[in-house]
């Protein structure tokens, strides 16, 4: 396979988005929705490659380091293929006019840094990335119902630029430091050159910094009002997908570059307050839109607490909490579309559109960890992770996601009590069609996933050995087959 | 020992028992006499009673199940008896045992709270609550004396014990084994027998607050006649836990008296206690006695 | 009042940090571990005089056509919140005087030689795409301040934008055809210093001018717009 | 150059980091807050541009009688042009925002804005309001700050 | 294909049969059947039998296998099951349809406890064990929630317990497979008693306390009374029955199986103050008594009922942890027992809701003569629950204080006796304030309740008697699971137990029993004149007449003189407690919320930042 496929992950949807305004009004509907099916395609394709061996392109024939690299292991391959999959199931098919247009251009554009994110191996690079689908998001976001949406992107936007810049100081730190910005390089240079302090705190600048997109704890604030005034579809993107790209592309770095004492262990501490905070949150939220949307600030400080053990089981545990979330969640702020209001609101809801209550349930028991759904094995991995370590901190991390998870309990039964609740004259909404066909599916691949894992299990595993292979990234990208016309020469 | 010898015994032992028990209630009121400064009843006197009483012109019952009741209370004393070893005859008091005899003795007090209930009296009602309440009084310390003498005699089968008290002669009677025990097992005794003090729930005369306002006639008699047979289980148990059981009959029926005339002497001398005061007065001393008794029977 | 100080206080602490940080650093003695070899190979691999050209059009060309992108989201962004549709042009607003309009008249081919020029050079000469565009941008600007009356229409940017940015895109994959990765140099090297050098480079520039003018041009007009809607 | 004239420009590029976050978390006009972005990141960016800096270096562009060994690190240089592109982009939709903003509200206080945005999501939600005047202490710290009339 | 493979397919066709078919009229035939097929397999299959699905994940390998202890609580399961739906398959069914439920949510749930609970007596290890687990909590909640709102209400405060109690487990489970390495129950029941003494009281008190949530042992009891006592009556029965003592089952595997009893015995808490076996005993007697006398003071016969069925379960631990051949063998039959009288006293109740319309002590009474087969139930149901001859409740529960006598433990005893002596107390009030006294006037016209109702809860107290008066015939299965659990096996009888420290023969004691009544009997109608008739409100009531408009008959302090020396005892700690937490989370919640709600988040980055840097600078 011509390395340079990867390269399309990223130009394709970029090219539709430029074109999109451009092309005539008829074909204009179906040029992102082909664009995505042809990018799931090239994901399929990507994942039968890369769970052979990880594919490397250097951009432009340029020989890393110096040039811009994009890497593909079998994570980042997955990650490509959901991207394509959650942008085309929260396509934006219906709306007036130019902003339909603008909303479809910036969801491709969305997809395209996305993907960038998930294969791109140069740090810089993946800053770029972040920025663009900051961007991507920002716009999105404020593109919602009414102007409180727009204020709380503009909170948003303060936040994040803030956290980008702290983040733009770390890699200035890391240039400072090595004078590359190519993860494999660095990932050679790590052991002599980022240490001692300047290292862990490069670490952090980056860690606060994209965290600001991962939930992380203490940069998360603008999640709830955001994801409360966005529309359900673009609170389901930014909380099933971005969320997990920058996760992955944190996780990336502190398994290539930053492994150093103390980093795991900020992780896990802003992981367990991350859980700790938002599930509690969601206990006292009046909504269920708010609810979820602190609720999925939980879920991912239970992905950092999970990455922060360290080893294969932290990366299996991680991937398989992240992937579960980015099934699950997004499905019910799908439900929350027409359901997402105070209980009040929903009271009863369960007579008017009874599968769509059923679906409720069944993502809400996923997402506490009752077997065999997948939420469980996923809990038990974590736990299990969390167990394996000596030492309090690490137990301590299990004890809150024990005592959070009675928590979740209790909230998310507060919602299934109200929807089924059988007092009369309730003015619940009915479940619109798009939002059970939609969540319909995903619980399909639910169970199917519930049915299989044992065999996804081996997958996992695998997944995560090769996530967690430093030497076979730096080896596979520093020292590439010779491309057709060869320019320069690797230092 | 066939079959036969066995259910001939399970025949004979409650007429024994009620025997004995018409006895002991005309000994009890002949003391309350002798106490009162009266002559007291004739020697046959309890018999004529129940006799009248069956024999009576116009019988009320309030329904079948109020008969029922008073089948189980008498019946189920029937059953009791032959548990309650005599001399020359133990019944199936091997197959069941103290502990089994004690939750036998209460189902006739069940008995008697259906009947009563079925006459839908109210002052019924209130005086069954108050014999529930009795019975779960006087049955602790009862049960801690059961523990104690299945303790010392490793085991809750009555023969044993028996057996065990003969063969030892007094010095290893349960009284000197364990005197502390035996101390409260009078007092459970007693309140068990529901004289005064304990007699609040039957209190018959006075204003009708008794179970037995709505019992006359056969209904009146079988309670006498359960009457009867409770006198006499209460004291074998006891002389069998305590006074080395029934060596011949002359001793065991001399002990059988001896054990019943202690209580019924005091009887008539104290006032009627209130159903509280009567869980006190019950629950206080004899039990913490009972538990000192266990403790030293144990070390 | 208490938050007031915290917030100066934590400001002042940040800075403070980031200094002790960054002063233990080899200031003015840069690794250059990448640098180096970039300086060395550029010339002769890309062949544009002007070597942070050759690094940002063709060693990081994904990051230039990431920022292209950016631009494209922000002023798609922008159009989403505020855009009504197709510009309204808000006849309220008066023209400018006299010696605006004929200033503007007089600068306005000014501007757009200078910016092309810019462009054009950008792979020899300090400058290049950006800083050609905003030049571009500031001369469609420009006139609408003069006569906010007349304002070049959206459908013209967009046809813009969309065309430039598809065409640095084209450009970097055509390099799939000739079996090269994407965003590979085409066409050689070429005479080092010359105008028509260092391959595709001054196409790529070029498109990037254009758009990066387009998109600043019409976040502009929307907001003047947008100012002259009130 | 000496070692303390390069601390001056570091210290010249923190300054403007500085200042710019501190306006960042102590201004409540939104456009101020814009302007405070644009200076902080003007700040991240030069501290780039001195990553790749040598004192006494030329510009990376090849010319007659220039050594390339006597260059600056070109790489920040390229880097540092991005960074600024897309600076340029982030404070562009902030500004639309900001203009949104006060054109739906009337406003461009921020806490102003923020206790109308928390009311209009409880109005949306139809859940009751966070909390009242007479609720504790505790449960006036979770609710909304009261909309300035 | 083995016998377990094909119990578990039954049980699943039918769950989904009855959440196909379930609203059909006929459809408790379907289900009848399908149980009964499983009873035949269950009680035919030889042990251990184990079945054909298992699969390894993540180094654990997961499978199912059924000995003679999963077998014992399986067949009590099942039977409980087929009572529930025949009882369901009749007019109650055909009302509660009438009346806007759902029949086939009804059956389905049911269906779904049964196959969840078999799944988890089947389990092989810990992870199979979990899933079985999880399933039962979530289809008991399914079935809770079942009817009305306040079921509903009730279930969800049921949800919190529920979850800390899968989440004590999970935890338990995490630390066993770091500590132990494996989660094979087997190999535990080897590995487990080698880990120190710390680790050991951890894995004790995790999964003792998840355990003890689904059993309903204090402190955790509060649940279990509302949510059993609102579920609709067929789902009542089975709850009160079997579904809590799949925490007994747990606490069996753990405490008996895996930890062992002696070792449990020499692991001493707070250094060496008690061990650990002591606290479980008295843990298991405080639950036998705080809950029967807060069940003397309701007025509602669901709530009694399932106060006692919290209860109850005390004899059952208690028997289990002292633990020797007599002691286990009780508290285990004890089960088997409870679910008889239990199952059929609650099919009672609701057969007299069916026709009164109340369950509320309080304007009930005088129903003897309208529903006499329905009292008659409850008279035998009460006499088990007392556990007096000649009711099986009594042979269980005389096992257990023989071996409380026989180890020397008195105050336990005192404990359990103390608890029958409540128990008769409160039933006496539960079926006086039913069947006797004061018939009102508006229940002048009831009938019995439809055969329908009555022949199921006739046979469970049936075989609560026949189980009475022949105890071998359930103690066959109880020495198999004592076998199964590694404890020494009782020698039975038909009639009872031989021994020389005092044997007991149930055959004798019921056979002179019911002699001695007929005896009264005879006595009582053979001799003397017929009695007449009267009627109930023609009776002596100290000077002044009753009428039918006066209502006398009540349950409101019915123990007046002892209430009046024991009720300052009752407190409501625990209600305190579980309200003190929620609301201490409550107050968390919302400073929490607080963080979420900050007027400047920058300004909280920015301090995490400048505080996050000083730590690294000055690390």
């Amino acid at each position: 396979m011509n390395p340079s496929v990867v390269a399309l992950v990223v130009a394709l949807p970029l090219l539709a988005a430029f074109l999109l305004p451009l092309v005539p009004g008829s074909a204009r509907r179906v040029v992102g929705p082909l664009v995505l099916l042809v990018l799931t395609g090239i994901g399929m394709r990507l994942w039968d490659v890369a769970s052979v061996a990880p594919v490397v392109l250097a951009v432009g024939d340029f020989l890393p380091p110096l040039g811009i690299v994009f890497y593909v292991d079998s994570v980042a391959a997955l990650f490509v293929l959901a991207v394509a999959l959650l942008c085309l199931l929260f396509w934006p098919w219906a709306g007036e006019g130019e902003h339909l247009d603008r909303k479809q251009s910036l969801t491709l554009i969305l997809a395209a840094a996305c993907g960038g994110l998930a294969v791109s191996g140069d740090l810089f690079n993946v800053y770029v990335f972040y920025e663009l689908a900051a961007v991507a998001s920002y716009g999105l976001a404020a593109g919602g119902r009414g102007a409180a949406g727009q204020v709380a992107t503009f909170r948003y936007v303060i936040l994040g630029s803030l956290g980008s810049l702290l983040a733009l100081f770390g890699i200035t730190l890391v240039y400072f430091m090595t004078g590359t910005v190519n993860l494999a390089h660095l990932a050679e240079l790590a052991p002599k050159a980022l240490v001692g302090v300047p290292g862990l705190a490069a670490f952090l600048l980056i860690l606060l910094g994209l965290g600001v997109k991962a939930e992380l704890f203490l940069v998360n604030a603008w999640a709830p009002e955001v994801y409360a005034t966005a529309e359900t579809r673009v609170s389901a993107l930014l909380a099933g997908l971005v969320s997990k790209l920058a996760l992955l592309v944190l996780v990336r770095l502190l398994v290539l570059v930053f492994p150093l004492p103390g980093t795991h262990e900020a992780l896990l501490v802003l992981g367990l307050l991350g859980m700790l905070t938002g599930e509690l949150a969601a206990y006292k939220a009046r909504d269920v839109r708010r609810m979820l949307a602190w609720s999925s600030i939980g879920q991912l400080g239970a992905a950092f607490m999970a990455f922060s053990v360290p080893g294969d089981a932290g990366l299996v545990a991680g991937i398989a909490i992240a992937l579960h979330h980015m099934l699950v969640k997004p499905a019910l702020f799908l439900l929350a579309g027409r359901w997402g209001g105070s209980l009040g609101r929903i009271a009863g809801a369960a007579r008017r559109s009874p599968l769509g209550a059923v679906l409720f349930v069944l993502f809400a028991l996923s997402l506490l960890g009752v077997p065999p759904l997948p939420g469980f094995w996923a809990k038990y991995l974590l736990l299990s992770g969390l167990a394996g370590q000596p030492g309090g901190l690490w137990w301590l991390g299990g004890l809150v996601v024990l005592l959070t998870t009675v928590v979740e309990a209790v909230y998310l039964f507060r919602v299934i009590g109200a929807l089924y609740s059988r007092d009369e004259g309730s003015v619940a909404a009915d479940q619109s069609a798009t939002a059970v066909a939609g969540s319909g599916m995903l619980a399909a691949v639910l169970l199917v996933i519930a049915l299989s894992a044992p065999v996804l299990a081996g997958t996992l595993d695998r997944m995560a050995v090769q996530m967690g292979d430093v030497d076979g990234y730096v080896t596979r990208v520093l020292t590439p087959p010779a491309p057709a016309v060869p320019i320069g020469v690797a230092p | 020992m066939n079959t036969i010898e066995l259910l001939t015994e399970l025949a004979v032992m409650p007429l024994v028992a009620f025997v004995i028990g018409l006895a002991m209630v005309l000994m009890m009121r002949k003391i309350a006499a002798k106490i009162q400064r009266r002559v007291g009843p004739p020697l046959l006197q309890p018999l004529y009673d129940i006799v009248k009483l069956y024999a009576k012109q116009t019988q009320n019952s309030h329904g079948l199940l109020h008969d029922i009741g008073i089948v189980m209370a008498v019946g189920g004393y029937i059953a009791a008896e032959t548990m309650v070893p005599v001399p020359g005859m133990n019944g199936i008091a091997d197959k069941s045992g103290l502990l089994t005899l004690a939750y036998v003795t209460m189902i006739p007090s069940l008995g008697l709270a259906l009947g009563v209930g079925q006459c839908a009296n109210p002052n019924g009602s209130i005086g069954i609550a108050r014999a529930l309440t009795a019975m779960l009084a006087y049955d602790v310390p009862f049960v801690i004396i059961i523990f104690g003498a299945a303790w010392v005699y490793g085991g809750n089968n009555m023969i044993d014990m028996i057996a065990a008290q003969q063969l030892g002669g007094i010095a290893t009677w349960g009284v000197a084994r364990m005197p502390l025990l035996a101390i409260a097992g009078l007092f459970a005794m007693y309140a068990m027998l529901g004289k005064q003090p304990f007699e609040i729930y039957v209190a018959p005369a006075e204003i009708a607050t008794g179970p037995m306002v709505e019992m006359g006639g056969k209904h009146l008699g079988g309670l006498f006649v359960m009457q009867c047979f409770q006198l006499f289980t209460a004291s074998a148990v006891y002389v069998s836990i305590f006074l080395g059981g029934g060596e011949n009959w002359p001793l065991f029926l001399v002990k059988l008296f001896a054990v019943v005339a202690i209580p019924m002497s005091m009887a008539f001398v104290f006032p009627r206690h209130r159903t509280e005061d009567v869980l006190l007065s019950v629950w206080r001393w004899p039990v913490l006695i009972g538990l000192a008794g266990v403790w030293l029977a144990m070390h | 009042m208490l938050t007031r100080y915290g917030a100066l206080i934590f400001a002042a602490g940040f800075a403070f940090f980031l200094f002790v940080l960054f002063a233990g650093q080899p200031l003015g003695a840069p690794p250059m571990t990448v640098g180096r070899a970039v300086l060395d190979q550029a010339p002769a691999a890309v062949g544009a005089a002007n070597i942070v050209t050759s690094v940002v059009l063709a060693y990081r060309g994904i990051d230039t056509m990431g920022e292209l992108a950016i631009l494209f989201a922000a002023s798609t962004a922008v159009g989403l919140v505020l855009g009504r549709g197709r510009g309204h042009a808000a006849p309220t607003a008066e023209p400018g005087g006299f010696i605006l309009q004929a200033g503007v008249d007089l600068l306005f081919p000014l501007l757009l030689v200078v910016g092309f020029y810019i462009i054009l050079h950008g792979h020899l000469t300090p400058g290049g795409g950006f800083q050609g565009g905003v030049v571009l941008a500031a001369a469609f600007v420009l006139p609408v301040l003069a006569r906010p009356a007349e304002q070049p229409s959206h459908g013209a940017m967009a046809w813009v934008e969309g065309l430039a940015g598809t065409a640095f895109i084209v450009t970097g994959l055509a390099a799939l055809a000739f079996d090269r990765a994407f965003l590979a140099p085409l066409l050689g090297a070429g005479q080092l210093g010359a105008l028509v050098s260092a391959g595709t480079l001054p196409i790529l520039y070029l498109a990037v001018g254009l758009k990066v003018g387009a998109e600043l041009a019409s976040l502009l007009l929307r907001f003047t717009e947008e100012e002259a809607a009130r | 150059m000496s070692q303390s004239s390069l601390s001056i420009l570091l210290l010249g590029a923190l300054g403007l980091v500085g200042i710019g976050v501190g306006g960042l978390v102590l201004s409540r006009n939104l456009y101020r807050l814009v302007l405070a972005l644009a200076v902080a990141e003007t700040g991240g960016n030069l501290l780039l541009v001195l990553a790749g800096f040598r004192p006494g270096a030329a510009a990376p562009i090849i010319e007659p009688g220039r050594a390339v060994a006597a260059m600056v690190d070109p790489v920040p240089q390229a880097m540092v042009l991005t960074s600024i592109v897309i600076g340029v982009g982030v404070q562009a939709f902030a500004l639309g925002l900001a203009i949104r903003a006060r054109a739906a509200y009337g406003s461009l206080d921020m806490d102003e804005l923020r206790g109308r945005m928390e009311a209009d999501i409880d109005a949306e939600a139809g859940a009751p309001p966070a909390a009242s005047q007479h609720a504790p202490a505790i449960a006036r710290l979770a609710g909304q700050p009261e909309a300035k009339p | 294909m083995t016998a377990l493979d094909t119990v578990l397919a039954l049980s699943t066709l039918a769950a989904l049969t009855a959440f196909l078919f379930g609203n059909a009229r006929s459809y408790a035939w379907l289900a009848g059947i399908l149980l009964t097929g499983q009873i035949v397999l269950l009680a035919g299959m030889d042990l251990p039998t184990s079945a054909s699905l298992d699969f390894t994940i993540f180094g654990q390998t997961v499978g199912w296998q059924l000995d003679g202890f999963g077998r014992f609580f399986a067949l009590i399961t099942v039977g409980a099951a087929l009572a529930s739906v025949s009882y369901m398959g009749g007019e109650w069914g055909e009302r509660y349809a009438a009346e806007g439920k759902s029949r086939r949510w009804l059956h389905g749930s049911l269906a779904a406890n049964v196959m969840a609970m078999l799944l988890l007596l089947a389990s092989k290890d810990l992870i199979a064990f979990f899933i079985g687990w999880e399933l039962t909590s979530w289809a008991g909640f399914l079935l809770m929630a079942q009817g009305t709102d306040r079921a509903l209400r009730a279930a969800l405060r049921y949800v919190p317990y529920a979850m800390a109690g899968a989440m004590a487990v999970l935890g338990g489970l995490v630390l066993t497979l770091a500590w132990t390495g494996t989660l094979d129950l087997d190999g535990l029941a080897s590995a487990m008693p080698d880990l120190g003494n710390a680790r050991l009281a951890i894995l004790l008190v995790l999964f003792g306390t998840g355990f003890a949530i689904k059993m309903g042992l204090l402190p955790f009891h509060l649940w279990q009374t509302p949510a059993y006592a609102e579920a609709p009556g067929a789902g009542t029965a089975f709850l009160g029955a079997i579904s809590s003592r799949m925490g007994l089952f747990g606490l069996g595997l753990l405490l008996v199986k895996m930890i062992t009893l002696s070792r449990l015995a020499d692991l001493s808490l707070v250094d060496g103050l008690f061990n650990a076996r002591d606290v479980l005993a008295w843990i298991a007697a405080l639950t036998i008594v705080l809950p029967t006398f807060t069940a003397l003071k309701q007025n509602d016969a669901r709530y009694l009922l399932a106060w006692h069925g919290i209860g109850q379960s005390g004899y059952m631990l208690l028997g289990l942890v002292v633990g020797d051949a007599t002691g286990s063998a009780g508290g285990l039959l004890h089960v088997f027992n409870h679910a008889t009288y239990q199952a059929a006293l609650v099919l009672s109740v609701f057969a007299v809701m069916h026709r009164t319309g109340t369950a509320d002590l309080n304007s009930l009474g005088g129903l003897v003569t309208r529903m006499p087969l329905t009292f008659l139930v409850m008279l035998m149901g009460i006499i088990g629950l007392a556990g007096l001859p000649p009711m099986n409740g009594f042979v269980s529960k005389w096992l257990v204080y023989r071996s409380l006598m026989m180890n020397g433990m008195p105050l336990l005893f005192l404990m359990t006796v103390l608890g029958t002596l409540g128990t008769i107390l409160s039933v006496y009030k539960l079926i006086h304030n039913t069947f006797l006294g004061q018939l009102r006037a508006e229940h002048e016209q009831i009938r019995e309740a439809p055969w329908s109702m009555t022949v199921p809860m006739l046979v469970l107290v049936g075989l609560g008697f026949l189980t009475g008066a022949a105890p071998g015939l359930a103690l066959r299965w109880v020495a198999q699971a004592q076998a199964a659990l590694g404890l020494p096996v009782m020698s039975y009888t038909l009639g009872g137990i031989e021994s020389a420290r005092g044997s007991l023969d149930m055959l004798w004691v019921v056979g002179v029993l019911f002699a001695g009544f007929g005896i009264g009997a005879i006595l009582f109608y053979g001799v003397g004149n017929r009695s007449k008739r009267i009627h109930q409100l023609d009776n002596y009531a100290g000077g002044h007449f009753l009428s039918a408009d006066v209502r006398y008959h009540y349950s409101d302090n019915f123990y007046a003189g002892l209430m009046h020396r024991i009720g300052p005892l009752y407190r409501g700690s625990f209600v305190w407690l579980e309200s003190a937490l929620a609301s201490a989370t409550d107050l968390t919640a919302t400073l929490m919320q607080a963080w979420y709600r900050q007027a400047v988040p920058a300004l909280a980055l920015l301090a995490a930042v400048v505080l996050g840097l000083g730590w690294v600078i000055w690390r």
